[in-house]
């Protein structure tokens, strides 16, 4: 028999539909993490919710916890149509798949405001600096300079989500590597026990951004496929691209894209004091300048009341349960006000 | 209104008229008049007069021109009316222009301390020194122009006879009872009174005479009633960003529902009012509450509901329960955002991009906002779709006489949803498994699960890309068809829980008026002057679309049907004639698009005209 | 296509069928197939043979089926066709459907490592061993899926007696002429070729013979063909937005409008493009440099151009020209992204809250595409207004067959600007100071100035309030009203400026179909057909919104017209019925909504239904 | 005569139209800085262009430089709006008003992306922490807690313009307080002066937003007079909210505001380092921590190229005077085209 949690599920329970993302899509890789966190958590999906714009990312939700309740929305609302929903039974928790350009681009201001009204969600942004669905133009997180092969080059300053969720209030920030399975996954565990929102940047490199138009650290054979069939229309399988094992609090390591061009990621120090937003702030800057990625929880406050806790909802009954009886006021209501109304 | 001028006599001594005059009051617009004025329209109504109050004010926080309107009428005319009678002048920058409103025999009021040419010879004209009075009653500086608005008050209750024991039961309701300011502003309106009877001479006929015609009968805007309407409705959730005229809508709703609703439940609230970043966020918070199975609406305007679009087009495919009220302003764009109109309605009609239908409610009185308050909750649910309710500034945010609210008749209806129970009977009951496109009833709603559904298999991932019977993503010609037309055939079953269209006449007269909204008013009195002039009419009063039978067989039987409506287009009437293909122009559209309120004089005129009389 | 079974000879031997039949490849999206497909179709249009094709792919990067289907047809039918002679299965998991799909007597290729049950007996099968090609071909592993769809190209070639020079045209053509692909692509297409010619032995009927049909035609796709001609026109601004099916045409604009513009002006570019943050701004920006006078476009499809609604009613009311191109894709909602529609048409003819109108164009071919690309510039500059062409992802992304590209027979009209001189002249010519809405040439048209001009007095403020003749903000309900006016009988001139409907057929008929955009091919084929059953009908081919007389001219000579579309509420229908209700029910819709082009088969079924035929 | 600048044009030729603001809105303050500011940099009217959102702040462009082309667009729009207007003559300057709710709620989006742009736009936010025009809801830069009459309590976290601002990579941030003439005019003239995005974040007191429900520091007669007349639709007449002269370089200065709360304003110090972004942030932080607003120029980067020089326009051309010649493509090029096409 297949091995239980604490609630009595096996890892099956957790599973969706099969993705139908690309092979070797850092999607993936998240979406894997996620199904492992919540088994772990002893999660019961039916007590969770799934939210999502549009976008490669945004399928994800298809693709775990298939017993839980999910709403793909639209392209960049996702955080609005989360907030309303868990209004519904504010006892359940909730997971929110975006992508980079859902999230920064069109949805720019509904995440900024998200993250102010604190609503308990765990927010996932699967970064890979492209729109991967509607075929790799520039998002706003795509770096400065770069050069994608049907799109030129991105003029325009990168949106750095860890950035702003710190400067907007956030009381959970975190950033990872998709290809990081343990840290992705231990993340999201924590983002599950964090009651507010929980920002999470995942780098999750796309398959169709290896066509840069002169990557100087290329695969060997990427340059020469290029040449050979110069089909925009071929995809070929890729492997998941992963981190070395034993990736230590403070250490650095450097990880290859599909395209050949390099990340250099850097786990926060062990003694790193995840409570001070303005050290927390400096600190990724000072990261940033140097090209480096950090990555672990950058900040947390837990003291912070939940947009739920300021709304003043019964503890133990969810607002959608309720009928008549409770919602309803009486007639004697009406006909004082109707005495009233002049 | 007819011959003011025959009733004041050669003499100089006037006939009395009682109860019938259009009253308007020029001021600032901040400068806290809306007191004054609505002081004295709840005296009327309290005198048993039919009365109705119309704010015509800027796009402006202060300083700019406003007039307020009250019409008293014996007959119950209560809509906007096109002459002056009274006019009050407060505002130095429009006097002249105040002065040139009154109708001839009429009467004209100002503060004294404002130049202005006295060119009138056919008018009673009434000085009054709102500044001396203000500056007596003590108030400090800084309020003397508020309680110089309290002087006209004072004045005209002297010269219209008005009861002083209406003035005062007003005030103290205004403030509710609070007796500093009571103190403060009766004393002003003593004082104008009691200078009034000492130093005016009547020269004008207009005055009023109590009546019982306001029993039964309440004073409020349509925001409020709106508002009160949904609470007992049992609204959960409603999202909202402010926009004028709609903000009241919301704010109300904040205002009223803690104490209506907190003792229903334990332990907490039963209901949340979130205020939204924009439109955008506002809608799919209300769409995403919706879902979760909560009564969720939102309110907006031209602008705000144009950013609703998309979402709107999300709910219609993913069939999602959820209200949204416009409290419809003059567009396009943002055009004059405090003047009023009908202008919204083929947009909502076909709100969103593809093939797309929706439920409109029409309420043409403040009673029936309360009504569709609660009723548009009920058929969001019913029909698992939005429901719009097109409201206008002047039904909205003009205080009208209307019948007190009734309580629902009928208990709240959630519609076809499945709780744990519900789900386990299902497979049962239909002998299949559920799934939430499924048309098992065969009206074409089917069933839904909500969040926190424990049963497994009741969850479902909702979507507005192409989805099955089961909510899966397909792309398949013939699933997206068959579903396409599931719908098509639902906005049919909707007919069953949407209002039907009131008829008011004989139904016998072979020339008909279609109407529906805030003109109800002006459209009545309208049929009395035609009736008048020897001009049978039937109305019918168009309670919601899509059209219900009864409409196609009311054009039928008309051989001319006249479409009144407060826009440019004629936008109901293109509605109708796209519906009703075999009109073969029977339908005239009689559009207006000023931004004021329909008065029945323009229509009864524009009647008039095409039957060439 | 009808009776290929009889052709088939009892002995064995076939009748061969030239240059008619509809050939479906399936394959996985990502797959690489696509230079393949377009390849076999390059190659039989430089045959000189009428060909088609369209792409049937899902909202997916890779790893999902995916049809093309190449319809080469002798009498020039290009329409979607629903048989299918031809299929070529690439693809495991659709094998046993693509299987059925042939039409008998058709023959199926298929790659003979995938496992299927081939229980067909009347067809031709045809088993191709592409993995073995593929590892033969020298290709690295990971290119091998690619390299072996250049099997079936081999293949086919053989079979259908392609002419081998020009599929190697085609190839090099598409990897413009660099050695290292063509080589290794023509190498595997000849290695099948031969592969063919030794082991299969061909049993059905179709092949390809050269003709002449081609001459005067170019090859393309919609959205290429509307951003060169916007190039043609001097587009000089263009904020867009990704999204499937619209992101190619703005692509395309950036791809091609340095090499062809850059080298007309000196130290500089003459346009700027821009990718925006979301639809919002693209419409915003694009709006934002038509007010400043330049030549603005975006490109969008159902999900943007919901979000476009508030700034099109602003850029209608503030009377700014732009261009605002709608590839259609299946909606409500998400709906289907990568199939085609035609359901955008009353949304977009009412867009914006208010009263609004907008002009539509509707390209039915590449060429028109090209022409509508130009052509929408100078009609936004010339009526100061946005400017809606609708195309849809069948015209925007398939690769048509259409006529070349027609130089502008006309030089560009930027409509009433004036610059310092034509300023100055302004009062003396007109006699009256310059307004920004003051109509002088009794046309309801305005002149405008743009920012940059230095005259004292050109200057003005842009709002989307109330304004008057001199653009100042204003509330009054008069120039409220006139301004509005003038507004409607703008659009009676832009009659002068837009494209008028076509007339297909003697005029005579007494059945009328009238019909818009991408269905023109289908109704073409339908009319023929039509004629076979012996019924004649005239087929009005609408190209722009609103209706000009010739439209109405049109049904009121007609008994009986159709209206076939690709939608579910027939929305062309809708707006004829309301823009004409003395049309007494003699226009019929014929809608049709299943994401697929439309075919003629469905048609004129569709039609001899109604006539009882 | 009166006086004249160096291009000959006197204080009047920058006027607009009278305002319809309320007395005592600090966006009057602001607007009279615009024109001084205008005056003394000597800009022709004729080669500035004006742009907001709506609003009352966003009003503002019709009542100051009556001569300089306008657009008064959407809400929340106006960065979309002023990207592409610029383009008409890249040689123009322009000037945008917005406000609070206009630029960090609705807008929000779009400030983020005109800023990683950076478009050569001085962009102001009036911000007084409501929605004056829709009467007085709070806008997202109201602080946490705050209590409003009509609107109840304020739940959610503020957003910081100028933290947004730097955090998304703005080249040049401001802050000041409309009652500061001198502060608001210098930062005015800077900002026409940097060749990318300007943020002012110009506090401004909002008349109407002094009915504060339970204010710990009222006027003696504000409390009276709300007892006293109890009408939401009187708005007394306000003198407009100025600091002490010589407010220094590094000094603190307390305002009272028209409710009678108080702000606590600093001038950064003389020694302040305006090119350190990551400093910048830091001490914009800090100060917020001990509820002081500071004010000057906080951060200002002027090596970043304007998004108009990104498109390699002609210096000296506007596009908007481009006649067919240089927009139309000769006949032959569609030949070459069409003998491609295939
Ligand atoms: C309003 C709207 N505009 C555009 C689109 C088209 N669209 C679909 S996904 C997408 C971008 C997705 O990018 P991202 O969020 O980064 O996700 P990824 O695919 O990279 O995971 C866009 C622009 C849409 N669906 N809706
Ligand atoms: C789409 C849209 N929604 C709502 C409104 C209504 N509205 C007008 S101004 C305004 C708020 C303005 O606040 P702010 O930008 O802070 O300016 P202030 O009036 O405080 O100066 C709102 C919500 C609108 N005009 N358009
Ligand atoms: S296109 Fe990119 S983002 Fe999308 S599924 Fe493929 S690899 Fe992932
Ligand atoms: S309401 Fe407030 S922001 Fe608007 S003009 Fe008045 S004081 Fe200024
Ligand atoms: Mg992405
Ligand atoms: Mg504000």
């Amino acid at each position: 028999m297949a091995e239980t949690n604490n609630v009595g599920l096996t890892k099956a329970d957790y599973r969706g539909a099969p993705t139908t993302l690309c092979a070797g899509c850092g999607h993936n890789s998240i979406n894997n993490q996620i199904m492992a966190a919540a088994y772990e958590l002893d999660l019961l999906p039916e007590n969770v919710l799934k939210f999502s714009g549009i976008g490669c990312s945004s399928k994800s939700p298809t693709y775990f916890m298939g017993r839980s309740f999910g709403f793909n929305s639209l392209h960049g609302r996702m955080p609005a149509v989360a907030t309303g929903g868990l209004f519904g039974d504010h006892r359940l928790k909730a997971i929110a798949m975006s992508g980079d350009g859902d999230t920064s681009n069109i949805g720019m201001g509904h995440f900024k405001h998200v993250i102010r009204r604190n609503l308990p969600l765990v927010y996932i942004v699967a970064n890979n600096g492209v729109y991967g669905l509607t075929k790799g133009q520039f998002s706003a997180t795509a770096e400065l300079g770069l050069r994608l092969k049907s799109q030129g080059e991105n003029l325009y300053m990168p949106i750095d989500i860890v950035l702003e969720a710190l400067a907007s209030s956030a009381t959970f920030v975190a950033r990872s590597f998709a290809g990081d399975a343990a840290q992705v996954k231990e993340l999201v565990k924590a983002a599950f026990s964090h009651d507010g929102i929980s920002v999470l940047d995942i780098i999750s490199p796309c398959v169709t951004f290896n066509n840069r138009d002169e990557s100087h650290h290329s695969y060997s054979w990427g340059k020469q496929h290029r040449e050979m069939i110069h089909d925009f229309n071929f995809i070929p399988k890729e492997q998941e691209i992963t981190v070395e094992d034993g990736f230590e609090e403070g250490s650095v390591q450097q990880v290859t894209m599909h395209d050949g061009s390099k990340v250099v990621l850097q786990k926060l120090d062990r003694d790193y004091d995840p409570y001070d937003r303005i050290n927390a702030i400096k600190t990724v800057q000072e990261a940033n300048q140097k090209d480096i990625l950090l990555t672990g929880l950058i900040f947390v406050d837990t003291s912070s009341k939940s947009l739920i806790d300021l709304y003043e909802l019964p503890e133990d009954r969810a607002l959608n349960r309720m009928q008549q009886e409770e919602l309803r006021p009486p007639k004697g209501m009406l006909d004082l006000i109707n005495a009233q109304m002049f | 209104m007819s011959g003011i001028q025959e009733k004041i006599k050669g003499n100089g001594s006037i006939e009395k008229l009682a109860n019938d005059f259009s009253m308007t009051v020029a001021t600032v617009n901040g400068s806290g008049s809306q007191t004054s004025n609505l002081t004295l329209q709840r005296a009327f109504f309290k005198m048993g007069i039919p009365v109705s109050g119309k704010n015509l004010f800027p796009s402006n926080i202060q300083g700019l021109p406003t007039w307020y309107t009250i019409r008293v009428n014996k007959n119950g005319y209560t809509a906007r009316s096109e002459t002056h009678q009274i006019v009050v002048a407060m505002n130095p920058a429009t006097i002249q222009e105040d002065l040139a409103k009154v109708e001839p025999g009429g009467a004209f009021y100002y503060a004294d301390h404002i130049r202005v040419d006295l060119n009138r010879e056919d008018i009673s004209i009434y000085p009054m020194p709102a500044k001396e009075l203000a500056k007596d009653s003590g108030a400090p500086p800084k309020l003397r122009d508020y309680v110089a608005n309290m002087v006209y008050v004072g004045v005209l209750s002297q010269m219209l006879e008005i009861d002083m024991s209406m003035i005062r039961s007003a005030i103290e309701y205004h403030f509710s009872g609070k007796q500093t300011p009571i103190d403060l502003n009766m004393g002003v309106i003593d004082k104008a009174y009691q200078w009034a009877a000492e130093n005016l001479e009547k020269t004008d006929p207009f005055y009023v005479e109590p009546l019982n015609l306001t029993d039964g009968y309440v004073m409020a805007d349509g925001n409020t009633a709106a508002a009160l309407g949904a609470i007992f409705g049992g609204v959960q959730f409603c999202a909202w960003y402010p926009i004028t005229p709609a903000s009241t809508l919301a704010e109300s709703l904040g205002a009223y529902i803690g104490g209506l609703r907190d003792d229903l439940v334990d332990g907490g609230k039963s209901y949340a009012i979130v205020q939204a970043e924009d439109e955008l966020s506002a809608i799919g918070m209300s769409i995403g509450a919706g879902w979760a199975g909560l009564r969720a609406m939102t309110s907006t305007s031209g602008p705000g509901l144009s950013l609703m679009t998309e979402f709107v087009g999300l709910a219609y495919y993913s069939e999602i329960p959820v209200v949204i009220w416009d409290v419809q302003r003059v567009g396009p764009s943002t055009g004059l955002p405090t003047r009023t109109a009908q202008g919204d309605l083929t947009q909502v009609y076909f709100l969103g991009h593809g093939d797309t239908q929706h439920i409109i409610l029409f309420p043409s009185s403040v009673t029936e906002c309360f009504e569709f308050g609660w009723k548009a909750l009920d058929i969001a649910e019913q029909v698992q779709t939005p429901v719009f309710v097109l409201t206008d500034l002047d039904l909205g945010m003009n205080h009208w006489m209307s019948e007190k609210y009734q309580y629902p008749e009928v208990d709240m209806d959630r519609g076809k949803v499945l709780w744990e129970e519900d789900f386990e009977n299902f497979a049962k009951k239909f002998g299949k498994q559920w799934g939430r496109y499924l048309d098992v009833d065969g009206d074409a709603i089917t069933y839904r699960t909500l969040p926190g559904n424990k049963m497994p298999g009741a969850a479902y991932f909702a979507r507005g890309t192409g989805h099955d019977e089961y909510a899966a993503y397909t792309e398949d010609p013939v699933d997206w068809e068959v579903n396409m037309l599931r719908l098509k055939k639902k906005f049919k079953t909707a007919l069953k829980y949407t209002p039907k269209p009131e008829l008011i006449g004989s139904g016998k007269a072979e020339i008909g008026i279609i109407g529906y909204g805030s003109t109800e008013m002006a459209i009545l009195e309208t049929i009395d002057y035609l009736r008048e002039e020897g001009i049978e009419v039937d109305f019918l009063r168009l309670r919601s679309l899509p059209l219900h039978e009864e409409v196609i067989q009311f054009i039928e039987e008309k051989n001319l049907i006249f479409v009144p409506e407060l826009n440019r287009d004629g936008q109901l009437w293109q509605i109708l004639n796209m519906e009703y293909p075999t009109g073969c122009g029977k339908m005239k559209s009689l559009p207006k698009h000023d931004g004021l309120p329909l008065s029945a004089a323009w229509l009864t005129k524009a009647i008039l005209d095409m039957e060439g009389k």
